[in-house]
């Protein structure tokens, strides 16, 4: 066994953050700001460097094995033939993931200095940070579906702290419990799912698990067959929609935009929400046993992306543009995973960490910049003021808009590929994909021509614009390097090179996608074909964007007033939170008044434990008279007791005394 | 020799007098004082016992004597904290007669 | 051979023999009490340059027996409204307690040469192998005699005066008891005779090996000493802690309601535990009966002749002085006896039976030659101390003594495990 | 009839005479006398047993510092005699009946589990003393140690008690 001091100790990565958060959350409330940092980021940068490590290790010793590694650190929960222990796994995926995790969280934590440098409760605001760092590492580290939920749920409560930190806002601390509901609903489909599991295969450890259903070769269930894994699987994919904002449950994700930016960034784009790819992917063999299980998947991750970029159109507020792009990005994830392309879906997983980040931070910046103001309108003509915020920002959004060279167009590229390629009736969805491309595309422009160019809408006499300091500008410099060349890794598929990336992830996935290709030639003709159409509809967009907001600035307003339904409808979102709380909230809210608390509360529990207190109380009434509160007559009693007691332990004994008399008496 | 049920009886004998004692004396000290008879009562079954045990090694034959050691100790104690107590009550209550003690009740 | 001989030599002539020694310790303990008394008023009075006693009888001598006559004839009143049972119990408890406590001191090392009826006559009355532990159960009931006494006269002094010496006592009985258990330690044993033969040799072939400077099997016990010296007089309500008879304060303490003799009974009984006390020092610290002098250095045998035939010689000469018939012919007797009885004793130097006896005597010699010492010192410090205050008495007790000699407990302990120590 | 018996038989009447004397007096003085009688003849009895070393305790402890605290509070207290009251009455024939039950309920016990007792007593007393103090320090250490702590619980509680309130 080679010396793999940080593998063979894996649980130093969480660990770091927690105790940063610990020593924060306990001691951070006297500290200046100095210090607080220091902590905060010399924990998630260190936990960096130990993954950077562990992964090196990993790469080195465990991969070429063509084994995973993975190690049982302590038991948790024993009972019975169940058994959650507090092991941690590393492979391919989980490489993937840790790394975006500490390293595009690191960056954040580093901006956030400088962001929230003037914030009430900073001490506060980093040890959430660092809290939902070390769940976030225990969710991918995870060996086991019960300890993935651990980190699952840990990175909900991690969210909803910080999606309510300005929790005197009364919005905010709303937007933080929705979110917190609505990830409820996913969770309980995500829990019956993990029964589900266990019942069936007696485990929920993800090697013994899927070994089970490979060694014993499960049988794969068709279209429209509702067989257990279908059914355990649609419910996993329940708690992903959850996570991961997917229709239905996409609501809490907007709103989610009341959290400081970074948070934004972090959680609710670049790892957060990533959760319920990765367990989607993570389980892609009880997926791949699931058509059915597969096409939901597809279609609601291609539902959700198009659905979401139209809302994108029409919003005003700049984080929320970025949060409904978020949405319909995560729709493509799950697109890919629908279509069985895993792989395609983490690469796309991580490119989109980047280049969201990337996104979040510099919109962040502007907010920061023009003294928080968040809505476009009153934007524009920052170009020249911020250069560098700008200039990344730019990249980043030519990323998104999946123009090459950059990252997002070859993921992209990759996704609607695999989409295209597969078999039986999925050309549907590939058109769809398509189409949101192109909406991406505008609105990402849109988003960027309202604020950067045109003039200034803003009053510049109270409002004096300033580049943002170098704790914020440095990640987001590294960040659009990243997203400039973070696809690259994939790039040589197209010059019939093979793709590195999915190479590095084929252990864990398999080469199924590779195997679906027909015969080299064709399959070159149709990657070139449909990189160059996505691209030409990236531009079409693009140029669209360009004409409705930099030509004609009026444009957009006529357009919207001619067609004013649908404006409508966009602007309000198609009207869901109103249905939701229509549909649901309010039943609920009148049965739990007029049943839960009018009735069974009250009269029920209230009733009962009344009741029993009364009862006692008249018993006592009539005991107490025992009491004199003479102390003689207690003596009494006492003496009573101890005769009762020494005549019970001594009966046989006197019996056997007693009985020869009484047979003498009877004689 | 002695035999054991002989002090086994002595002792029961002045363990029901103490429990006589305790119910049919007025004053608080007396009634105190019975405990300690009862007590006593109990520390002879104990010697007693411990003397008609076969000597094991470990001398498990004087654990009976050791243990009337803690029944004194304790007793000592309880003497310490109960006289304590009369005393307060004596003070309060400017009299011993148990009977006018009668706060106990609710 | 008739029955009374034979139920001599069955162990009924054990319980004579007994008896015979209780009533021969009696006598004699009395008689030194008497003289006692007479001894500390002398030295006191020598003290504060005054003649003392001297007109009954040359010197005073005969003065505690006419003390002794007066008790017996004065009238023994009873004050009125005393607990009667109560109030006669006490004098008698306090007197049996002190003396019963005499009865298990050894007072010599080896058996009368002769026997009764087959009897070994040994020199203590009882020597049980807890002979220590039995003394301090004898103290500790004595502090009934004078609670009781001062409870039952129903008087305000004599109560005061009773609770001041039942707290004074068992506050010193706890320092006094810690204070002897180094010397247990150090003798690994309850019983005196083993305490005193523990304590037999010397150290450095000329310092006598006894536990005050002895570091044989643990650790000197100077201090253990002090402790129990101070604790025991506290303990006998001697000066400087005589509280509870404080004239000045409480007229004379728990027996002020006593006259005549009941009064003699508290009395004796207090010179009666000086006794044992004295006593107690010399076994338990002083090498008991063992010789201040190493064994082999024959010549100090003849210590006692050599302190006896002077003074019997001194005798004489004083009473010639006098005119009356005691002076003319007693004193001369006695001292003519006195010097007889040392000369016997060099005599033993030629004529073997007499050198046995001379041998025979070293041990009661050296033993009732240190309790005198304590005596006298007792009358000493009566003679110099002032009197404490109760509160710094109760200080002495509770926060100087207790832990020092506790303290002494542990050190020794350490030191006996040391040197156990293989 | 041995010695020892004859020595057992008067050391328990005297401790049965001390107990119902106990019981009859009137004065807690007496009571607390006769109490002591009973403590001094069962330390005898103890004696008997070749139990020395329980024996003196047994006198030092309970008759030297027991004892004593009770008469000293006693006298402290100047208690007089104790008067009839109407509640007397329960307790005669409630408790008195009661109490006499008990004693004859033990005594049956005694006896019958007493007869598979035998008695065989070794009188060592001071080999017993070492033993006990063997034991005491070796099976019966932590109960040793508590009772000590429980002795410092019992002054600490005996002087908040008894101190005289503060006069504020």
């Amino acid at each position: 066994m080679p010396n793999q001091p940080i593998l063979d100790h894996l649980w130093i990565i969480p660990l770091l953050p927690l105790l940063g958060a610990a020593v924060n959350g306990f001691f951070g409330l006297k500290w200046p700001n100095k210090i607080v940092n220091t902590v905060a980021l010399s924990s998630t940068g260190l936990s960096f460097a130990c993954a950077l490590e562990a992964v090196r290790e990993f790469v080195t010793y465990v991969a070429p094995s063509g084994q995973i590694f993975r190690k049982e650190f302590f038991d948790w929960i024993v009972a019975g033939n169940f058994r959650a222990g507090f092991d941690l796994q590393m492979d391919q995926l989980t490489v993937v993931m840790v790394l975006v995790v500490t390293g595009v969280g690191f960056l954040i934590h580093i901006y956030s200095t400088g962001y929230m440098a003037h914030e009430g409760g900073y001490y506060r605001f980093f040890a959430y940070l660092n809290l939902f760092m070390f769940f976030m590492l225990i969710l991918v580290l995870a060996a086991n579906y019960v300890l993935l939920f651990v980190g699952w749920e840990g990175v909900g409560l991690a969210s909803y702290l910080l999606i309510g930190f300005y929790f005197l806002r009364k919005s905010a601390s709303d937007a933080g419990k929705k979110a917190f509901i609505v990830n409820r609903i996913g969770d309980f489909g995500f829990m019956l799912g993990m029964f589900l599991l266990f019942r069936t295969f007696h485990t929920l450890d993800f090697h013994d698990l899927f070994d089970q259903i490979t060694k014993q070769n499960w049988p794969h269930e068709a279209w429209g067959a509702f067989g257990m894994m279908t059914i355990a699987c649609l419910l996993l994919f329940m708690g992903a929609c959850g996570k991961s904002a997917q229709l239905p449950l996409y609501v809490w994700l907007p709103d989610a935009m009341e959290g400081p930016t970074p948070v934004s960034a972090l959680i609710h784009a670049a790892t957060m929400v990533t959760a319920g790819v990765y367990v989607v992917a993570r389980s892609h063999i009880l997926f791949e046993h699931s058509e059915t299980a597969l096409v939901v998947v597809g279609t609601i991750g291609c539902a959700t992306a198009f659905f979401a970029a139209t809302i994108g159109l029409v919003q005003t507020d700049i984080k929320k543009v970025l949060a409904y792009s978020t949405v319909s990005q995560l729709g493509y994830m799950f697109l890919a995973c629908g279509v069985g392309a895993f792989g395609a879906g983490i690469f796309h997983l991580m490119t989109h960490a980047f280049f969201k980040a990337l996104l979040f931070l510099a919109a962040g910046s502007v907010i920061h910049a023009i003294g928080g103001e968040q809505d476009m309108r009153h934007m524009g003509g920052l170009r020249k003021k911020i250069k560098y915020t700008f200039g990344t920002m730019f990249i980043a959004t030519l990323a998104i808009a999946g123009i090459p060279p950059l990252a997002a167009f070859f993921s992209k590229d990759s996704i609607l590929l695999q989409a295209f390629r597969r078999e039986g009736g999925w050309h549907p969805l590939y058109f769809i994909g398509l189409l949101t491309a192109l909406l991406t595309a505008f609105y990402m422009f849109r988003l960027v021509f309202l604020t950067f160019w045109g003039q200034p809408r803003y009053d510049e006499h109270h409002v004096h614009v300033h580049e943002s300091p170098w704790s914020m500008l440095g990640p987001l410099v590294v960040l659009a390097v990243l997203s400039v060349i973070g696809g690259w890794a994939a790039a040589p598929a197209l010059w019939g090179g093979k793709d590195y990336f999915s190479e590095f992830l084929a252990p864990v996935f398999g080469s199924g996608e590779a195997a679906a290709a027909v015969d080299e030639a064709a399959a070159h003709n149709l990657e070139w074909t449909l990189a160059v159409v996505a691209v030409v509809t990236a531009l079409i967009g693009i140029f669209v964007a360009y004409w409705l907001y930099v030509r004609q600035p009026k444009k957009p307003e006529d357009l919207a007033r001619s067609m004013q339904p649908a404006y409508k409808t966009l602007l309000n979102k198609y009207y869901v939170d109103e249905l939701y709380a229509a549909a649901i909230v309010r039943p609920l809210v009148w049965l739990s008044e007029n049943i839960l608390w009018k009735v069974v509360d009250v009269e029920a529990i209230d009733g009962t434990v009344n009741g029993i207190a009364h009862g006692a109380t008249a018993i006592g009434d009539t005991v107490r008279h025992t009491q004199s509160g003479n102390t003689r007559s207690y003596a009494v009693w006492v003496v009573v007791g101890a005769l009762a007691i020494i005549f019970i332990i001594f009966w046989p004994a006197l019996h056997a005394f007693v009985a020869p008399a009484q047979a003498a008496v009877t004689k | 020799m002695v035999p054991t049920q002989y002090y086994l009886i002595l002792s029961a004998i002045l363990f029901g007098l103490g429990a006589v004692a305790f119910v049919v004396k007025r004053n608080i000290i007396t009634i105190f004082m019975s405990i300690e008879l009862m007590l006593n009562a109990v520390n002879l079954a104990f010697v007693a016992f411990s003397q008609s045990m076969p000597d094991l090694p470990h001398g498990h034959k004087l654990d009976g004597q050791v243990f009337v050691l803690f029944v004194i100790v304790v007793a000592a104690a309880e003497a310490a904290v109960g006289l304590g107590i009369i005393i307060l009550t004596a003070r309060n209550r400017r009299s011993l007669n148990i009977e006018r003690v009668d706060l106990l009740k609710l | 051979m008739n029955s009374v001989t034979t139920f001599l030599t069955q162990d009924g002539g054990f319980w004579v023999l007994t008896f015979i020694k209780i009533a021969l310790l009696l006598f004699i303990v009395l008689t030194v009490n008497a003289y006692l008394t007479w001894f500390e008023r002398k030295v006191v009075a020598l003290m504060q340059s005054r003649v003392g006693p001297h007109r009954v009888g040359p010197h005073g001598l005969l003065q505690p027996a006419a003390d002794g006559l007066k008790f017996l004839f004065k009238e023994d009143a009873m004050p009125g409204g005393v607990d009667k049972f109560v109030y006669l119990l006490a004098p008698f408890l306090a007197l049996t307690l002190a003396l019963a406590s005499l009865a298990v001191i050894p007072f010599g090392p080896n058996p009368l040469p002769f026997k009764f009826f087959g009897h070994q006559v040994d020199l203590f009355i009882s020597n049980p192998d807890i002979g220590l532990l039995v003394l301090f159960s004898i103290t500790a009931l004595g502090v009934y005699g004078i609670a009781l006494a001062g409870w039952a006269s129903n008087s305000k002094y004599p109560l005061l005066g009773g609770l001041r010496s039942s707290a004074q006592m068992v506050s010193y009985e706890l320092s006094m008891t810690m204070s002897v258990v180094g010397v247990l330690l150090m003798a690994n044993s309850f019983s005196l005779t083993d305490i005193i033969q523990k304590q037999s040799g010397t150290i450095a072939g000329i310092l006598p090996a006894w536990n005050i400077i002895s570091f044989r099997g643990g650790f000197f016990q100077i201090v253990g000493f002090l402790c129990f010296f101070i604790s025991a007089i506290a303990e006998t309500n001697r000066v400087p802690f005589d509280l509870p008879e404080a004239e000045s304060e409480l007229v004379a303490g728990f027996h002020t309601e006593y006259s005549s003799f009941k009064f003699a009974m508290f009395f004796i009984a207090e010179y009666t535990s000086m006794i044992t006390v004295s006593s107690l020092c010399a076994i338990l610290f002083f090498g008991g009966w063992n010789s201040l002098f190493p064994a082999t250095w024959t010549v100090t045998h003849y210590l006692p002749s050599a302190i006896l035939i002077p003074f019997g010689l001194w005798v004489i000469a004083d009473g010639l002085k006098y005119e009356t018939v005691f002076g003319k012919l007693i004193l001369p007797g006695l001292g003519a006896a006195i010097a007889g009885i040392g000369a016997l004793l060099l005599a033993g130097i030629w004529i073997a039976p007499l050198h046995d006896v001379n041998e025979y005597i070293q041990g009661p010699f050296w033993l009732l030659g240190k309790i005198f010492f304590f005596l006298f010192f007792y009358v000493w410090a009566r003679g110099t101390l002032p009197r404490f205050r109760y509160d710094q008495l109760m200080n002495i007790g509770w926060k100087l003594l207790l832990p020092v000699s506790i303290a002494n407990v542990i050190v020794t302990a350490a030191f006996v495990l040391f040197r156990s120590a293989p | 009839m041995s010695p020892e018996l004859i020595v057992f038989f008067l050391l328990a009447a005297l401790s049965v005479i001390g107990a119902l004397s106990l019981i009859l007096q009137k004065h807690p003085i007496h009571s607390a006398l006769s109490l002591i009688v009973v403590m001094v003849s069962l330390a005898g009895l103890y004696l008997l047993m070749g139990a020395e070393f329980v024996a003196a305790v047994q006198i030092i402890v309970y008759g030297g510092a027991i004892m004593v605290l009770f008469v000293f509070v006693i006298m402290l207290l100047n208690a007089g005699k104790e008067e009839h009251t109407d509640f007397s009455k329960l307790a005669k024939f409630g408790g008195l009946p009661l109490a006499l039950a008990l004693t004859g309920l033990l005594a049956a016990a005694m006896i019958h589990n007493g007869a598979s007792v035998s008695n065989n007593a070794t009188p060592d007393a001071l080999a017993s003393t070492t033993k006990i103090s063997m034991l005491l320090f070796s099976t019966f250490v932590y109960p040793f140690e508590l009772t000590s702590f429980l002795i410092l619980v019992a002054i600490m509680g005996a002087l908040v008690l008894a101190q005289r309130e503060k006069k504020a």
